[in-house]
C-alpha cells in the first residue's frame, strides 16, 4: 500500500508551491481581484507553459496527458494561495467534458487552444428553479442543419464570465444530451457575475443559438463523470485552502497577544485548534478517497465513484464550514476584513461547500443509494 | 409568547405594533424586513419619528425624554420593534453615549448633547476598540495629555461601526499612563470636524463598509467634553457596556429572519416537492425553531426575575448573548443554503436583465449577510468571553 | 408577566427539597434501588402524607387538587434526588388518564387510593414492533357482559412492575379505547423489569383479560393529553437532574486535583462547562414553556399544547444527552462507577431522553405539523 | 478498501480471513459480534488457537514469537480479527507487558514470562492508575521498599480492568520518593496470589464488573521481578503507552457495530417503513459511515507514511484516538435509538418468557455497552490529553 505522492507528483507540488508563493502571494492575488476582469491571463499563460492547463489533456492534442492525481496536486496547490483563474471549470469540467463526450474534430478544435492557455471552458447545466438538479434540464435543442439550436437559461456557469467556449446541457427530443456553443455565438446573453470568493460565474440565455452536438458518448454519463471528477477536484482545493487556514490560525494565535499573553496560551482555543486539526485530517484523508475513487479502474469502479466520491464531499463540506467560521472567529473583527488573507480563505470554503450540491443533500442521497457499508448482523440471518 | 402576558402588557404590546406598523414608512420596514442597506436618511427619519413620539429613548431618565417603564415595557418596545422591521435608534447614541452623558455626565454636558442625541441630529460614533486591544479593551493607548484647557489626543481606533457618518465620537483615552490600566483611562468627546481627525474605511468581506479606523493626530479637545472625572472612564464604559444585554439577543430579529427562510424554502422547488418539505432542511429549520423559542423563554425568566423586584444586572444575560449570537448566525447560514446554488455570487440587484429569470429571493441579501454576522460572535464581549462569565459568576470555576 | 413561582408553590419546594435531603440522600437511596422492589413503599406512604401522590386529584377523591405547575415543582426536586417511585406513572399518568377518561363511580373506585398512596397505576399503551407509535395497537378488546376482554401485547410499561390497575389502549370494533384491568385479572401475565435508570416496566400479556372501559372521554384525546402530561413532566424532572448534574461536576472540578491543580482551572474544561450551563438554561426555560402548554386554558389552547410539548421535548431531550455525556467524561472513570453519583444521573437523563419518543422523531413531527413560526417574508406575498 | 493495498497484501488478508473464519471457533465470534460478554475460558481459548498459529504476538521479537511483519501487515491482521469478530488477544499480556519485558526485560525474566504471557497461561492485570493519579499518572503514591532481597509494596490501584481473572499484575511503584516524581518510578511484577494482596470489584453503571481495586499491604516481591533498572519505570511506561495507538480506532470493531445498526434499522418498523428509510435516522447513519470511512483513511494515510520507511510514532496517532473513540461512543448511541422504547430496560436475555414476544435484537448489549463504551473517551489518554498533544506536537501552540 502506498498513498504518498510519487516522484513526479512530489516535483510538480514543489515547483509549483515555489512559485506561488513569490508570483502568487497576497499582493499578487489582491490585484488580480481587484482587475475588471478578476483573472490574470498572464498567469494563466504562465500556468499553460508549467503544462497545468492541458494536464489531463492527451498528447496528442497538446496536453501532458497526466491523471487526476496530478489535478489534486494542483488544486491543492492553488487552494493554498486562493488562484482565482477558472482551473477547474476550464481544465477540470471543460476539459472533461469535450474528452469524454466530443468526437475527434471537436476535440481537435478545441483541447490544443486549452492546452496552450488561449481558451477558457466552462460547463453549462444548472438552470434558475432547479436547485442543484441536473438531469433534467428545461433548455432545450432542436435540429438544425448539421448541428443544433439551443433555447433556454442557465446559471451558477463557473468560470462562464470569461469561457470562449461552453459544453451546455439540453434536452432533444426527450434525451439529455450536451452541446457545444461558442461564446459569440448568435443569440447567446452572458451575464457575468462574481462569486463571493471572487471567481467568476455567469449566467446564460440561449435563444436559438446555433450549437453542435458532443455526443460520443451518453450525456447523463458523462455529465456524471465530469460532476465527480468536478467535486473531487474541489475537495483537493478545499484541503489545500484548509491548510493554510488552520497554519495562519495557528500562527495568529501564537502571535496575537490579549491580557499580556499569547492568544493561543488559551487551552479553550488550544483545543478548538485541535479538533480543526483533527477535522482537517479526515478532509484530507476523503479528498484523497475521492481522487482514489476518480482514477480507480477495474469491475465496479464507476459505479463506487460516485458513491465515494459523494461520502467524501460530506466530510469535507461539513469541515469547510468548521474551518472557515471557527478561523474567523478564533482571529476576531481582523478575520473580517478584506486587507487580512484569513477571510478569504473563509469565503473560498464557504463557496466549495456548497458547490455542486450542500451537505445534506448529498447526505440523503448516500442513503438513498445504500451508504458505504452493507447492513448485516450476526444475529440476523 | 403573548399569553404569558399580563392584560395592561398585552395592551401596551398591541400599542407598539400599531404604532411601529402605521407611523415607520412601509418602505423602511421593507429594507429592514428584506435586508437591503439602509441609509443615514433611512436611520434618522425612523429615529425621529420615534424619538417625537417618546419611543427613542424610553430607557433613559424620565428628565431627559425617558419612559417610566418596566422591564416587560422595555422588551416589548424593541421586541415589536424589531418584528415590525422598523430600523433601530442608533445604539451608539441611546444605548451607549446618551446613557453615560445621563448618568454621569453635568446637567450643562447633558443640555448640550442629550436631545441632539435622542433625536439623531448628532450622529456619534464609538472610539473604544484599538488595533491592539480588543477583547482586552483596558489595555488601549490612545493619548489624551492636558495642555491648558484643551487635551491633546494622539492614536488610533478601530472598528468604528457607521464612522463615515459621524458628527462626534465618544472616546476611551488613556490621561494617565503610570497607573494601573484601568485607573488611567478617561470619557471624552470629540467632534469629528477636528483637524487632525482622519477616518479611514476597513472593507469587510461582505463586501461593504461598515466599519473604519479612526486616527487622532495632536486633535486638541475642549476639556469640557469631558464626560465625569478624569481617569473614571473605565468605569463609565463599564457602566455602557453592562447595559441592555438582554436586548443583545435580538429575538425579534430572529424570529424574521427564521420565518423568512421558511417561507423562501417554501416557494424553493425541489425533485420532489419544496424546500420546506424536504426531511433534512426541515429539520434544520425545526430546531432552530426550537431553539429560538427557548433562547426567548430565557430571556422572559430573565425579565420575570428582574419584574419581581430584582434591579442587579444578570449574569445569566451572558447565556443570552452566547446563545443568541450563535442562533443568528446559525439562521444567517440556513438563509444562504435556501439558495442553494444561487447563494454563492455577490449580487446587488435580484434582477439580471437581458432576459434572464430574476434571481431568487434573498440572492442580494443572504451572502453578505451571512459574512457580515460573524461579527456578533466576536463583538460585544465575544462568546469566549461569555463563557468566562458564565464558568466563573455562574459555576464558581 | 410573572414566570417565577408562587408563594405555595415556594413552600411546596422548599418542604419537598429539605425532606429529600435528608430523607433520600444517596445512601438512602442506594439501599432503595438494591432491595427487591426497587421502590420503598414506607416513602411512597409519606408522599402520599404530604399530600404528593394525589397532587392533582380532586378533593372529592381525597386528593390535593392542585394543578400540573405543582406536579412540575414536585418532578424537579424528585429529578434532583433520582426518586425511583412511580409517580409519574402512577400520579401524572395514570391518575390523569382515570380522571380524564374514568365514570365517576371509575373515579371513585381508584383515585382515593392512588391519593392516600395505596394504590399504583400504570398505563399501558407501548407495543412490541410499534416503536412510540400508540394510535394503532393491536391489542383488542372485545365485548363480554358489562365489560370487555383484552387480547393483545404491551411492553415499556413504566411502572408496570408495581402497578395495581393498569390503563391499557386496545382497539374495539376499528375504534381506538382505553381500559382498566385489576393486575390481578384473569389471563394477564407480567414480567417485570428494570430500566437503566433503576425504575420499573413490565411487558404485559393479555388473554382474554376481563376489563372495564374508560370511556367518559374521547380514548386519542384522553391518550395525547395523558403523554403531554407525562412529557411534562419528565422534563421538569429532567431539570432537576440536569442541575443536580452540573452542580455535582463543578464540584468535582474545583475539588479533583491533577497535575497539582484542580482540574477546573482547565479552562477548556471552564468553557465546556459554560455550555452545559447554557443548554441548562434552554432545557429550563423548555421545562416552563412545556408546563405553561399543559396547564393554558383557552382558545386553541389545546391545539397548541401539543406542539409547544414537543417542541420543549427536542431542546429537553439534546440537552439531557449533552449534560449525562459531558458529566460523565468530566468526571473521568469516577463517573461509570455506581459508588458515585454521578453516573445514576447520566442514566435517569438517558432514558428521560428516549421516553415518550426521541429529539429525532419529535423534529419530523414539529416539522409536519408547521413548527412553531409562520412562514412570512416581506418580498413574497 | 482492498483496492488500496498491493497483491501480496491482499493475499495476506485474505489468508487473515480464511484463518479467523476457519479456525476460531463460531460460537465465540458469534458472541462478540452481538456484543455478549465472554467468558475468562473464552478468552483463553481465543489467545491459544491464535498464538498456536503464530497469531497471538505478530508485533513482538522475533525471537519471543513475533512476526517479521510490515505496519501494514500488523493492520491487516488487526482489522480481519475485528471484522471476524474474533476475541482480541488480552491486551495486557500482548500489548502491554509483554513487548515491555521483551525490550526491557533481561533474557531470563523473558524466558520465564514471556511464552506463557503469549499463550494466556499467564493471565496479566495492570497495575498503573491510582485514585489519585488519573490523567497525571506520574503522581502515583503506591510504594515499594527495598529489604534485602524483596521490595515490600504498600499502596492501591484502581481501573484494574478485569483483576478477577488475574494471575500476575505489572505495576508502576514508586522506589524513590525523593526526586521528580517520574525519576522515582520503577516496573514490577507481582503474583496476585502473594499475602496481602487484595482485589475489590468496582460496580460499573453499564450493570457490570469489568474494573477493580487492587489493595496491597506489606506485599514480599522478590526484587527479581524488577523489569530493567529501579527508577526507570517510567520511561517503560511511556514505550508501553505509546505501542500500537494506530490499533485504537478499533475500526474493525466500528465497522461490524454500525453495520449490525443498519440491519437492526432495515428490520425495525415505523408508520411509513422501516428505520433504515427514515429521513433523519438515515442521515445520521450515513454521516457515521463517512466519518467511519474518513477514519480508516486517515489510519491507512498514516500507515503508508510507516511503511514508506519512517519509523517514529506517528503524533496524528492522536487524531485517531480523539477521532475513532468518539465514532465509537456514536455509534454505541445509535444502537440504542435503534431500539426505541425498548433500548431502555437492562435485560440479560431477549427472552421475555410467558409467551411473550421476544425483545428485539440487541435488547441485551446495546444499552450497557453505550453505558461501558464511555470510558474509550477516557481511558487511554482521555480526548482532552489528545486534544493537549495536537495543539502542541502539530500546531506547536
Amino acid at each position: 500500500m502506498d498513498l504518498e505522492l510519487n516522484d513526479i507528483q512530489q516535483e510538480l507540488a514543489s515547483t509549483l508551491g515555489k512559485y506561488l508563493r513569490t508570483e502568487y502571494d497576497t499582493a499578487a492575488r489582491d490585484a488580480i481581484l481587484a482587475s475588471d476582469e478578476g483573472i490574470s491571463r498572464e498567469k494563466w499563460q504562465q500556468f499553460a507553459e508549467m503544462g497545468l492547463t492541458g494536464l489531463t489533456i492527451p498528447e496528442g492534442y497538446g496536453g501532458a496527458e497526466m491523471t487526476f492525481a496530478e489535478v489534486a496536486v494542483v488544486l491543492e496547490a492553488f487552494g493554498r494561495s486562493l488562484v482565482l483563474e477558472p482551473f477547474v471549470a476550464t481544465a477540470v469540467l471543460g476539459a472533461n467534458a469535450v474528452l469524454l463526450a466530443g468526437s475527434e474534430e471537436q476535440k481537435q478544435a478545441i483541447l490544443p487552444g486549452v492546452a496552450e492557455g488561449q481558451t477558457f471552458l466552462a460547463v453549462a447545466a444548472l438552470e434558475p428553479g432547479q436547485r442543484y438538479a441536473l438531469a433534467q434540464p428545461s433548455t432545450t435543442a432542436t435540429a438544425a442543419g448539421d448541428g443544433v439550436t439551443l433555447s433556454g437559461e442557465k446559471n451558477g456557469v463557473l468560470g462562464g464570465d470569461v469561457a470562449d467556449h461552453f459544453i451546455v446541457t439540453a434536452v432533444e427530443n426527450g434525451e439529455l444530451g450536451l452541446f457545444l456553443v461558442a461564446a459569440d455565438a448568435a443569440g447567446l446573453t452572458r451575464v457575468a457575475h462574481r462569486q463571493a470568493d471572487g471567481l467568476g460565474s455567469a449566467s446564460l440565455r440561449f435563444a436559438d443559438t446555433p450549437a453542435q452536438r458532443l455526443n460520443a458518448a451518453d450525456a447523463r454519463a458523462v455529465l456524471d463523470e465530469v460532476v465527480d471528477l468536478g467535486n473531487a477536484a474541489i475537495m483537493a482545493e478545499a484541503v489545500g485552502a484548509m491548510e493554510a487556514s488552520l497554519t495562519m490560525t495557528a500562527e495568529y494565535l501564537k502571535t496575537r497577544e490579549q491580557f499580556g499573553a499569547p492568544i493561543g496560551a488559551n487551552q479553550a482555543l488550544q483545543h478548538r485548534a485541535a479538533d480543526l486539526y483533527a477535522d482537517l485530517e479526515y478532509a484530507r484523508s476523503m479528498a484523497l478517497f475521492a481522487r482514489l475513487a476518480v482514477t480507480a479502474e477495474g469491475e465496479g469502479a464507476e459505479k463506487d465513484r460516485h458513491r465515494d466520491v459523494i461520502a467524501a464531499k460530506i466530510v469535507v463540506d461539513s469541515t469547510s464550514r468548521h474551518v472557515a467560521q471557527e478561523s474567523i472567529q478564533m482571529h476576531g473583527g481582523i478575520g473580517m476584513t478584506m486587507e487580512y488573507p484569513i477571510g478569504h480563505y473563509a469565503k473560498r470554503l464557504t463557496v466549495i461547500s456548497r458547490t455542486f450540491d450542500d451537505a445534506d443533500s448529498l447526505t440523503a442521497e448516500l442513503a438513498q443509494i445504500g451508504g458505504l457499508i452493507e447492513p448485516h448482523a450476526a444475529d440476523l440471518s | 409568547m403573548d399569553t404569558l402576558l399580563s392584560a395592561e402588557e398585552r395592551e401596551f404590546a398591541q400599542q407598539m405594533r400599531q404604532f411601529y406598523r402605521t407611523e415607520i414608512p412601509e418602505e423602511l420596514r421593507f429594507k429592514v424586513a428584506t435586508g437591503q442597506e439602509l441609509t443615514k436618511d433611512d436611520m434618522v427619519t425612523s429615529q425621529r419619528i420615534l424619538n417625537a413620539n417618546g419611543y427613542a429613548v424610553p430607557h433613559w431618565p424620565v428628565e431627559w425624554g425617558g419612559q417610566d417603564w418596566t422591564p416587560v415595557q422595555r422588551h416589548i418596545w424593541l421586541e415589536e420593534m424589531q418584528l415590525a422591521s422598523v430600523p433601530a435608534p442608533l445604539p451608539f447614541n441611546v444605548s451607549m453615549v446618551g446613557p453615560v452623558i445621563a448618568t454621569f455626565g453635568s446637567q450643562e454636558l447633558g443640555q448640550r448633547f442629550l436631545p441632539a442625541t435622542a433625536n439623531l441630529d448628532i450622529w456619534w460614533s464609538q472610539g473604544f476598540s484599538e488595533p491592539n486591544a480588543g477583547s482586552d479593551l483596558a489595555s488601549l493607548t490612545t493619548s489624551a495629555v492636558r495642555s491648558g484647557d484643551k487635551y491633546i489626543v494622539n492614536g488610533q481606533k478601530t472598528w468604528t461601526t457607521l464612522g463615515q457618518y459621524g458628527d462626534w465620537i465618544f472616546m476611551l483615552v488613556r490621561t494617565d499612563p503610570e497607573v494601573k490600566k484601568q485607573a488611567g483611562i478617561s470619557f471624552l468627546l470629540i467632534d469629528m470636524k477636528s483637524p487632525g481627525v482622519t477616518v479611514r474605511p476597513i472593507q469587510l468581506i461582505d463586501g461593504g463598509h461598515e466599519v473604519n479606523e479612526v486616527f487622532f493626530d495632536n486633535v486638541e479637545v475642549p476639556v469640557e467634553n469631558l464626560v465625569g472625572e478624569e481617569n473614571k472612564g473605565w468605569t463609565y464604559a463599564k457602566f455602557l457596556l453592562g447595559n441592555e444585554r438582554t436586548g443583545i439577543a435580538r429575538i425579534g430579529a430572529s424570529k424574521v429572519n427564521l420565518a423568512r427562510a421558511k417561507a423562501y424554502a417554501a416557494v424553493t422547488k425541489t425533485a420532489t416537492g419544496t424546500l420546506l418539505d424536504d426531511p433534512l432542511f426541515s429539520a434544520r429549520l425545526t430546531r432552530l425553531e426550537a431553539e429560538l423559542t427557548a433562547l426567548e423563554m430565557t430571556q422572559l425568566r430573565i425579565l420575570s426575575t428582574q419584574a419581581a423586584g430584582s434591579e442587579k444586572p444578570d449574569p445569566r444575560s451572558s447565556v443570552l448573548k452566547l446563545k443568541g449570537s450563535q442562533l443568528q448566525e446559525d439562521i444567517s447560514e440556513i438563509l444562504v443554503d435556501v439558495l442553494g446554488p444561487q447563494g454563492l455570487d455577490f449580487v446587488t440587484d435580484r434582477v439580471q436583465g437581458e432576459g434572464l429569470t430574476d434571481l431568487p429571493l434573498g440572492a442580494v441579501d443572504a451572502l453578505p449577510a451571512y459574512f457580515n454576522t460573524r461579527k456578533v460572535t466576536i463583538y460585544g464581549g465575544s462568546s469566549e468571553v461569555q463563557r468566562g462569565i458564565i464558568s466563573k459568576a455562574l459555576l464558581g470555576l
